[in-house]
């Protein structure tokens, strides 16, 4: 387990590569979905995690693969933290049948059993009481599993997130509520929408909550290890604002972003890309060559590649499934 | 098979106490469920029974409530949410209709909700317009769902205890003013599936399809009719999602009348998807229109002279009977 | 009257844009509207013509803004609440079914609540399930809302303008394909009453009532039926509640068959209720049962193929009306 | 206005008599509820507000007629506080048509806009955003209106509360949150409910709040006064936990009380009733004295006893009036 250089021990380099090309695999998928939607091969629109990474990568890096997650609209990078295979990711997203839900949930809905994770979610906040009850539920098989709920900004709106956060402060539920907070619910800038103090809404339930810089993996990735130590020995919630940015817009097709500024935008990612700050502390504190960096980074995106190719000459769900699955 | 009289009430305890101690996964959530035993009083005792870990009382958060039902649902138990007044179904719709319903069909079959959301109906005691709504139809028209409408004590423990064992999310509606209602049930165990429709009284001459507490309204109906040579026929059924359309439209066939009766409001409510079904599959059999009785299309007023006349009763369906009858 | 050419788009802009203008009562909230111009663009500009206090950007609390809106129209403002997606609804039903429905009736006729719920319906756009529905039916369910669906340019801007200058709460459904669809709209200023069809189509063999874009699936159908010597007659409701009951069954009597249209799932849907009222009104006139063509009754998937396999189209309606017709 | 003696200027008589006048006319008013309720005059149920009357007429003491208050199903005091006339009240919980509601909205309904009284609610949380609303109204119609909630401890559950306070803190609202802890919702104890602190909730948000003693009026105004007048001035909302409780069961039918003890009982009604504690105030710190209270105590009590005999000779809505109001 990787452990910053303010924390100990030293330095893991493997580990740490192990972090990077999770976030780059993240990267090259949505440069990939994008690039899809583009020439027109994918249905629908898709909201790209690009420039978050850190986020979703540090919170799941201390997860085991039977905790829960639940994700969000902008759900692509969560997926693959937590351990999603690319190629049925994209046939999900192409509306193709080997997809994880055989073309039928598509980019908002992705969700697999196998990696806890209990699925994106299009309605803002409103997997925020499905965690809590995952959480329950693994509290009352007697499981030491924990509940990951990542939510927007923007879910800070619903009413939902606080009866969550009441209850799993109430009794005690291994539930981590993971604010990405990236300035913006979809055009509108959060200053418009959010009074007061962020982690005041948590701290008000009792529940114990922190601001990260979810830019920093590492950073996010203690973290979480301790959060995730206390609500699995049942110690009950805890929320963590991780402050992020979306390099992209807010789905697909918003290119112009007239919302924002391109200094904003540059300025996130020429000084805090998550890929780029790791890359440095590697530089600075490990052996890790740039050229093992740069061998790692085109053997993920070959395979990137590769996936999303054979996603595209994947078959589309014969019109007879339709009908299928509605009922259990 | 050797019966005994219990209450409405008394059945829906046994069916939850029954399935809570065969099977572990089942627990109940909802307000003053726990040492008040709910509102109604039917579950005095369970709580000391099962313990405050599985008879759950929540703060007065509908939606989250709802919530924590789907996503233990998801993670492998078998959830019961209890909503004391139908009413406050409003609060439930996203939760039931956007998570519930459509998990298991968005996941390509993967995930699964058996969860039951049960919940209160029926006006008639001076409740007012916030706790007297019957607001059965909304879940029927939201594919993914299962809604169940007992009559007897019979019923509702055989379809609860059903209701528990499926593997969908399913809404069971019971009304309130039958609670201490008694009726017999088998003395040994048995379930009652859920999608078969069931007549409550045999005839020749007009078939009153009837819900919930309707059936008895229609039931007494039937008794007057028979006075003056009107054998009427009386199919309860049960279940109206999935609804049991082959015995509604063979029994209108056989009469070749028919009139269906709910307690929710008459517009684009439950009565108007029963009579666009029996009009379509018996229109070369009926001698007359298939006429409907629903509840006045008012918010359901306070003062009793006026709460009375806005609920169907057997003077109204005995009314409307003579007419399709030519007895008028 | 002389005419011109706008989209649908513009022309409930111009309806808002116009009440705005001579009533300063009105005011709009939603999420996105503001700067924005909202997710479909089709408020751009309206901001800065009226300023932040009159069109509001709010937070993402769909059932706060949609409270909010009660408590203004209580207290003499005339509220528009946007809420951006009709699957979105799901969260403002307590605040439109137990406050804005019933205030006016629960104070013996004290209290007024005149404010428009403006949302979205209609699927084809591989948005998948929790951005597909068109879940209109529920409220045309609630005594004391009315709800309105149109189909045309000219309709939107005209029932528009009814809604906000009208005294009760109105749900107005706009189809979000249809944005972008033109159609001639009167230069000068105009109203269209609520609670009025109007044919869209003359005919004398078939009557098939179509709402809101499936008006214009029936109007295609029926040049093609003409081309086999069936003339359709095309009624579009306009308002679902009130619903022009006199229109839809003269028609039907005059034409002796009926087919009822509409996107919303066909299980307990508007097709039901209309269904049931024409089978009824007209039932010594038909020639053949009144048929319904509803949304398939499964959540809406994302893979194009199998969407397109749910939503009610003019092939569909050509066989069946074909069939009743004798024509099959 | 009347200022208590740690406020200045010195003890003033007269305004300490009418606040000790208004709170003996609810408990009086409450008392012969109940009676009607035992002798079996009044339909359904009532939520008796007995022992927390010094929470409404401290709060109602500085506000105007024209300012706005939305209640709760313990609304009584709330509307006598806000100038309500008892006779009319009486009506309207006997279902007679010179109730407030002509009958149609019963003892959790009566809205008195003459007195700015918004409505009683059935729905717990129900009107807190209602509230926001109101607020919202008069700041856009540019007056200095304030808009009072009161709610029960029972509605911190319903996150509606927490999108409402966002909001009003964002806009800056004229909202005063008044929140009646009597530490219990129902049957449940609400340490069982809530987590972490109360006024915690409102500072999340930027709110200012404090804890009052809700069985000391003048406390209660005082506060009251200071938050009232910054709310007018535009300052924007402010949050109120008053600590209560209620003598009473939870409605009137709520008469054993198993989940408090009598003692918990007697310790508030001996040592912190509203009207005792007001009571001494007058003998330690003005010339009032026993003979001029008991005047005044016999004078309100007959009154309230004359206008409830009268009520209960008052004529019942005719049947007719059932379908009036549905619709403005
Ligand atoms: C209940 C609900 N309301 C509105 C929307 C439309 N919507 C989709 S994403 C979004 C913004 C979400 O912002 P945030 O939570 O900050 O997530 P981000 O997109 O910034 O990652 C909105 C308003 C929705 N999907 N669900
Ligand atoms: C949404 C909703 N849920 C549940 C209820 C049932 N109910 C009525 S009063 C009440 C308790 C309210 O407690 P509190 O808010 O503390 O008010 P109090 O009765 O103590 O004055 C409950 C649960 C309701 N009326 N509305
Ligand atoms: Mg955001
Ligand atoms: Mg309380």
């Amino acid at each position: 387990m990787a452990i910053d250089r303010n924390g100990s021990p030293a330095p893991d380099a493997e580990a740490w590569l192990e972090l990077y090309e999770r976030m780059f695999k993240i990267r090259c998928f949505e440069e990939k979905a994008d690039d899809l939607y583009t020439r027109g091969h994918m249905p629908g629109i898709a909201h790209l995690y690009i420039g978050e990474e850190a986020v979703a990568v540090g919170i799941c890096s201390v997860l085991r693969s039977d905790d829960y997650i639940t994700s969000t609209h902008r759900g692509h990078g969560h997926c693959l933290a937590k351990g999603a295979d690319p190629y049925r990711m994209f046939a999900e997203l192409l509306g193709r049948s080997d997809g994880y839900c055989r073309g039928k949930g598509g980019s908002m809905h992705i969700a697999d059993q196998e990696t806890g994770n209990l699925g994106a979610n299009g309605i803002v906040g409103g997997s925020t009481s499905i965690v809590a009850g995952a959480a329950l539920s693994a509290k009352l098989r007697g499981t030491d599993q924990v509940a990951v709920a990542f939510f927007g900004d923007g879910a800070l709106g619903q009413g939902q997130l606080y009866e969550s956060m009441n209850m799993a402060q109430l009794w005690q539920l291994p539930v981590i509520y993971v604010c990405e907070n990236n300035y913006y619910g979809e055009y509108t800038p959060n200053n418009l929408t959010i009074a007061g103090e962020i982690l005041d809404r948590a701290k008000a339930f009792g529940i114990e909550a922190q601001e990260v810089d979810g830019q920093n993996v590492l950073a996010v990735q203690r973290a979480a290890q301790t959060v995730v130590e206390r609500a699995r020995a049942g110690q009950g919630p805890a929320f963590l604002q991780c402050t992020t940015y979306r390099y992209r817009g807010h789905h697909v097709g918003d290119v112009d972003r007239p919302y924002r500024t391109r200094d904003e935008e540059e300025h996130w990612q020429q000084n805090r890309d998550p890929l780029q700050n790791l890359k440095q502390e590697m530089a600075d504190h490990t052996q890790v060559t740039p050229e093992v960096v740069n061998e790692l980074e085109t053997a993920v995106r070959t395979e990137v590649e590769r996936t999303a190719e054979e996603a595209l000459s994947a078959a589309a769900p014969s019109v007879s499934e339709v009908g299928l699955h509605v009922y259990a | 098979m050797s019966m005994r009289k219990i209450s409405f009430g008394e059945a829906i305890r046994e069916a939850i106490d029954e399935e809570m101690a065969r099977d572990s996964r089942v627990f109940m959530i909802g307000e003053d469920i726990g040492a008040a035993g709910s509102v109604f009083k039917i579950f005095t005792g369970l709580q000391e029974t099962y313990g405050p870990e599985r008879i759950i009382d929540s703060p007065i958060s509908e939606a989250g409530i709802a919530g924590i039902g789907v996503g233990a649902a998801m993670t492998g138990m078998r959830p019961i949410v209890d909503i004391m007044f139908g009413d406050f179904t409003t609060m439930v719709m996203d939760q039931m209709t956007n998570q519930a319903a459509k998990t298991h069909y968005m996941s390509g079959g993967k995930l699964k909700v058996p969860m039951v959301l049960r919940t209160t109906m029926g006006a008639g005691r001076a409740s007012a317009a916030q706790h007297s709504q019957s607001l059965h139809v909304w879940l029927s028209h939201i594919p993914g769902m299962k809604v169940v409408v007992p009559s007897t004590p019979r019923d509702a423990k055989g379809l609860l205890k059903s209701a528990i064992r499926d593997d969908n999310p399913v809404a069971f509606f019971e009304d309130k003013t039958m609670y201490a209602w008694a009726g017999e049930v088998p003395d040994t165990e048995y379930l009652i599936p859920l999608g078969e429709a069931e007549v409550k009284r045999e005839g020749r001459d007009i078939t009153i399809v009837a819900i919930s507490s309707m059936v008895h309204e229609a039931l007494s109906a039937a008794e007057a009719l028979a006075e003056i040579g009107v054998e009427a026929e009386v199919v309860d059924p049960r279940t109206i999602s999935p609804l049991d359309t082959d015995l509604l439209i063979a029994s209108a066939r056989k009469t070749s009348r028919a009139l269906v009766v709910d307690e929710g409001c008459q517009q684009y409510g439950v009565t108007g998807e029963i009579a666009s079904v029996i009009a379509d599959g018996a229109f070369y059999y009926l001698d007359a229109p298939v006429k409907r009785l629903g509840a006045m299309d008012v918010p359901v007023p306070f003062a009793p002279t006026l709460e009375g006349a806005t609920i169907p009763d057997a003077p109204a369906i005995i009314e409307i009977a003579k007419i399709l009858c030519g007895k008028a």
